[in-house]
């Protein structure tokens, strides 16, 4: 914790699909500069968390703080107004349309209402080769690339904006080495403009190495909220998968 | 991509070739196809149809379906011939005539976006309800619209074509504008590949669906104008069943219901060869009988043909 | 002969139309001429209409006999014939009165003569009851003149009362469904007039679906036959208007040819009678006379 | 799930309340609706749209459309009554009429997936084909029908309830059975939800839809059926724009053009809504000008009552 | 090399999409009991040469072999034929329907035509149980699930049915680490039972520890065909980076 008003904080978050209970009470908060890492088994309620925050979806109960007040968001233009861009893990990409398209859908650039096309092809094929990303042709629709390069385009249309929280839902799930290794310099290289980030990952190492905090899920409720460096490799593998906390002085 | 490459695959290619094939067939079957004064013919039998398939290529293109463009067409029409008969003046008559096909297309749109309810339902609604106004509205009675604004509408010629071709070009040209090079246009087609993720993208998908209704309003009312120019006369039973053939000019030119694809232009060439379907077996003189059997085969056999580019493309 | 003529009709698909036809055909045998018989593909499709005609027009026949679909909405077609020189005869339906020249109309007054079927209702109910009308498809002169002929004479008998009007479409479920309702809705109703035959088909059924034949008179217009054949088998239907329908085929061919080529001046309306026809009058030799054949 | 929620999310359970919720209102505009004498009405005019939509929604369901149903029907009662005037033996004529309808579903479904042409097409092209046979078979006439087989469909009653309802209940049973416990309409659901994928699991996604068509065409001749009886006559321009009504009787039971769900039977309360509209307002004698607007308002306000549903599950 | 006749060979594919080349003459053998590693960056052509195997595209020149025989193999169902079964990147289900319907989507369980529902349930419970994952009901449509479960019942799907071949495009990309611990172990049963196994996967360590082979791809074309353990894990990275083979006399 260093510093005093968290960018975040979710309070008690409860979620229901009809019958089924995907999050109790799930609380998280992440400060400037920070990366947390969102870790837990499948199911668990990661994604769920994160869309409420995206407002992709809206929560039963509970409340979210941004900045220390309460903030209604009820769609993803209100996420958008307080600085929140979001990775999905299903990368929402409309696969009819091309690379720029994608990545400027929604903030397209134009003049007079008229598109500058060539401004965003531009500006696109630059941000994507920041993630040294293979994409032979921007004319092609998302829908015909692999599924490393539509991740890429997602990861880039995330970062272009200027965000203030950032959540990514498994940004590295298709990439390659090389790619993987891209995108976990800019998450250092964005920690260190002040942005804060919240990573969900089922890689323990890269969490492990580039995470400040972790939060663990389990069927739906916090398991643990941590340094992750107080906690061993091994131990927080064990928290993700048997879902009692690992007893330790040093737990927040 | 080479010069013939993008030739090759520019949608709307084929389906010019294909209309070509059709000219070509038709002017070899009848001497009569290929005469100044039947292209004449053509130009405006086309207009109406080409004008409203315009405006459904933009709702299909968004993934929805506007049933209700041959009522409201009618609906516009009497409402002017309803004013003028009153001696309002033709051209204020027409623009209440234009407003009013756009209010029916935005009550679609806010119908459609506010109540979540299917196109489809809200605009077969709508066809109903604006029919019946018109009907309620003229008593039933076509009134005579002998305004020369009309009679120049609908009979005269500027630069030898005549002048419903105008209304024509000016639609096509300031909807492909809008669908290619303004926001408004990428918005649409983000909205009909993924309504979803267009949203989650922060695009307003319920204004901008609202938009594309009303556009579709005021375009049949736009047609209307045309009709009112041919017909010298505002019946209000007019149009009937003409969505059926918007929309099969849209599919003919190839703009699929799946939404999210497809260029404006194409939705033209496919009014076109409809029309030209009609147009050649009416001066072929066939029965009316076998014309819908024959009608029925040749737009299979386009779309069949436009499909070919598929296989010629491998 | 090098004379040609267009004949253009409503649609094809009912039958009244296809009487016209063979009418008109006579005729175009017996002056051995070349005769185009066109429709639109369906009633009400105006614009499908408008392009027959327009196409026609293109082929510069002698002469044109139309049978309008709206008597407003072919005006232009007709201007646009006259300013080509081609004349043009009006049948069945008129156009209305304005700027497009027309040299005669053949056939009987839709209006007048659904009066007179009215007032035939009127005097089968003993001048007082209840009756219904199906009414063909809104908007369209045809039916709005059919009504305003029947509307007419009905407001003008106090004790008469319309009880139901509802818009069947010309079509013969749609007058099937409407007339099982309005037998809901007033079982007292003593008579049902369809505005076509088709539509009075329908009734007919609705009447004895509900096994009350014996109460209600069942009208209709257009002598198609299918409703002759009905009245002959005593099947419900009590009576029709037979406008002569081929006879106005025939004679609009004729009055087209000879103003054309002789260039006699028309009258202003070359009436064909139009009458009231009841079951007993569907006779063999009535049948014969109008080359109608029924099995 | 308990019991309680098991029925509040039943797809049937919204809509079947809509229909009681009009049901009731009539009954309280006017006193004749609720009749045994207007239900049996009701049940009759019902049933032609019923099984052209029990057909419609299992194309709907594969992500399909079938424009052709009204002109087929057409064609098959026209089959039929040209036979029976021939002198062929009823049950014959019907079974003839039934294969030509089968046919005409047949060669849609066949040019559909051989063609890999929009079901739009292809069905609107038959539209035409099927009519215009009908009208040439005929060459426009209307054949009168007076076999005992089809005055029984279409006058008599057994067990109290006019016979084409069982038609009816035949249908929507059968369809059930096959859409929901047979792999066949596993397979539909599967296609309709994505083509694609099903093609990938190996399912014969070409000939199951093959098979969806010829059924279409079945039902609309099994309807046609229906009609011979109560018109007792076959005139070829019957049943024009039903396919209009029967597609509308699917989406308002809550099936939607995406394909891939839905249940079967919310059609049949979706063509007994549109039945009770038209019905009632015919009782009410409101004049046919109000009751188109009328008919357009009330589809919209039944789907938007349906759609509370959704409001009420959260 | 362990046997004579490989189960699969592809020789020399290519594959054009339009002016897109996504293959070049590339050439892949597997053999029963084997697990071979397919890897290469995001848009090397692995799914693409995957998907030709798996009949959901065909080559645009090129001939596949199985056991020895040339193989015509123009849509899925020629594939499944063969025995191949595909674990697809894209997952392949049908968001509209339940789990037990996608796992036995074509092959459904069925007396006379009539669905055995209950013993589809039944088998799906116990498959997806094998790979430990949690979903709450079966009857959810799979597009209300998550990633990671989703994944699930693609995998189940694969391995349920008698399969000689089976192709994994990066099966484990959304698993959680004890559900991929799952399919690790799942693959080593399945060749242990001599089924031929095509991985494709970015996690280098999984595959090094795992695979008897490896093929690298990069840019449509094969830079190396060798045994796992004829290189270093970093000598492996660089081949997929650079695109260049190690020079080694061990190679194959
Ligand atoms: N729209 C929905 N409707 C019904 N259930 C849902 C919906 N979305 C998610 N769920 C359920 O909520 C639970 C949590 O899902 P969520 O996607 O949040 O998991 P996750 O932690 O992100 O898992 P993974 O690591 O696999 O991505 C799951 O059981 C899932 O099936
Ligand atoms: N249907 C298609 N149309 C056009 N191009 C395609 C199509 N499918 C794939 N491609 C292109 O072919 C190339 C190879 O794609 P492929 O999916 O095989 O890559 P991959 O090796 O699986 O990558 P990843 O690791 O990201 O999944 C990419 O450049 C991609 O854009
Ligand atoms: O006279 C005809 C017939 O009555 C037809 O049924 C409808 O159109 C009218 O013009
Ligand atoms: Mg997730
Ligand atoms: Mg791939």
């Amino acid at each position: 914790m260093n510093q005093p008003v968290p960018l975040v904080e979710m309070r008690n978050i409860s979620k229901h699909f009809g019958g089924l209970q995907a999050l109790t009470d799930a609380c998280l908060d992440l400060y400037p500069g920070e990366v947390v890492g969102v870790l837990g088994h499948n199911g668990a309620g990661k994604s769920t968390l994160m869309k409420i925050l995206a407002g992709a979806q809206t929560a039963s109960s509970g409340e979210i703080l941004i900045n220390g007040d309460v903030a209604d968001i009820q769609d993803p233009n209100d996420a958008r107004a307080y600085g929140i861009e979001t990775i999905y893990q299903e990368l929402a990409l409309c696969g009819n349309l091309d690379a720029p398209s994608n990545l400027f859908m929604g903030r397209e650039l134009h003049k007079w209402g008229f598109l500058r096309k060539r401004e965003m092809r531009r500006e696109a094929a630059e941000a994507l080769s920041k993630l040294n990303i293979r994409i032979k042709s921007l004319e092609t629709d998302v829908e015909m690339m692999s599924g490393g390069q539509r991740q890429s385009i997602s990861i880039s249309r995330a970062v272009h904006f200027d965000a203030k929280i950032i959540i990514m839902d498994e940004p590295t799930a298709a990439l390659g080495m090389e790619e993987s290794k891209k995108v976990v310099d800019l998450i250092q290289d964005l920690k260190e403009h002040g942005i804060g980030i919240l990573w969900i990952s089922h890689d323990i190492h890269d969490v492990y190495n580039f995470t400040d905090r972790i939060v663990i899920f389990h069927g739906g409720k916090n398991v643990m909220t941590a340094r992750t460096k107080d906690f061993t490799q091994d131990e927080i593998v064990s928290m993700i998968i048997s879902g009692t906390p690992v007893k330790k002085e040093a737990a927040v | 991509m080479t010069m013939f490459e993008k030739i090759r695959t520019y949608p709307l290619t084929w389906i010019v070739v294909v209309a070509l094939v059709l000219a070509f067939a038709l002017t070899m079957a009848s001497p009569y196809f290929l005469t100044s004064g039947n292209i004449n013919n053509l130009l405006k039998q086309v207009s109406i149809v080409a004008i409203l398939a315009a405006g459904q290529s933009m709702v299909i293109i968004t993934g929805g379906i506007d049933l209700s463009v041959g009522s409201v067409l009618a609906l516009s029409a009497v409402t002017i011939g309803w004013l003028i008969q009153a001696d309002v003046h033709p051209l204020i008559a027409t623009f209440c005539g234009l407003a009013m096909g756009t209010l029916c297309g935005f009550i679609n749109g806010f119908i459609i976006t506010r109540g979540r309810i299917a196109p489809f339902i809200v605009t077969l609604g709508m066809l109903g309800i604006a029919r019946g106004m018109a009907l309620v509205i003229t008593g039933g009675v076509s009134y005579q619209i002998l305004e020369p604004l009309f009679l120049t509408i609908g009979n005269s010629k500027f630069l030898g074509l005549p002048i419903p071709i105008y209304f024509v070009i000016v639609t096509y040209f300031v909807i492909h504008i809008v669908m290619h090079y303004r926001v408004f246009g990428q918005h649409i087609y983000a909205i009909g590949g993924e309504e979803r993720v267009a949203r989650l993208q922060g695009i307003k998908v319920d204004r901008e669906k609202l938009k594309v209704y009303t556009i579709s309003g005021f375009l049949a009312a736009l047609a209307a104008v045309v009709m009112v120019g041919r017909l010298a006369a505002t019946p209000p039973s007019v149009a009937q069943g003409i969505e059926l053939q918007a929309i099969a000019a849209v599919i003919i030119g190839g703009i699929s219901f799946t939404g999210g694809r497809g260029l404006v232009l194409t939705a033209l060439v496919g009014a076109l060869i409809m029309a030209m379907i009609t147009n050649g077996l009416n001066i072929l003189g066939i029965s009316s009988f076998w014309q819908q059997v024959l009608i029925g085969v040749v737009i299979i056999a386009a779309v069949w043909l436009d499909n070919l580019k598929s296989a010629a493309r491998q | 002969q090098d004379f040609s003529l267009s004949f253009i009709v409503k649609d094809m698909t009912n039958p009244y139309y296809w009487r016209m036809g063979e009418g008109a055909k006579r005729a175009a045998e017996e002056l051995g001429i070349e005769m185009n018989f066109v429709s639109a593909a369906t009633n009400g499709d105006i614009e499908g209409q408008i392009a027959v005609v327009e196409t026609e027009l293109v082929k510069s026949p002698d002469a044109i006999v139309l049978v309008p679909m709206n008597g407003t909405a072919l005006i232009p077609k007709v201007m646009e014939a006259n300013s080509l020189g081609i004349p043009v005869i009006t049948a069945d339906t008129r156009v209305d009165d304005g700027p497009g020249k027309v040299e005669t109309f053949v056939g009987l007054d839709e209006e007048e003569s659904f009066a007179g079927m009215a007032e035939w209702v009127v005097a089968q109910i003993g001048g007082a009851g209840e009756v219904a009308i199906l009414e063909g498809f809104r908007g369209s002169s045809t039916a709005e003149l059919r009504l305003n002929g029947m509307m007419r004479v009905f407001n003008s008998y106090p004790d008469v009362e319309v009880v139901a009007s509802i818009a069947a479409d010309w079509d013969q479920e749609k007058g099937l469904k409407a007339a099982e309702d309005i037998l809901q809705a007033h079982p007292e109703v003593d008579a049902i007039l369809g505005t076509n035959d088709l539509m009075a088909m329908g009734a007919v059924q609705a009447v004895q679906g509900a096994g009350m034949s014996d109460q209600i008179i069942v009208v209709g217009d257009d002598a198609i036959p299918s409703a002759l054949a009905s009245m002959r088998a005593g099947g419900g239907l009590n009576a029709t208007i037979d406008g002569n329908t081929d006879q106005v085929g025939y004679e609009a061919v004729m009055a087209a040819y000879r103003f054309v080529t002789e260039g006699v001046e028309l009258d202003e309306w070359i009436v064909v009678p139009s009458s009231i026809l009841e079951p007993a009058d569907v006779t063999d030799e009535y049948l014969a006379a109008r080359g109608i054949e029924l099995d």
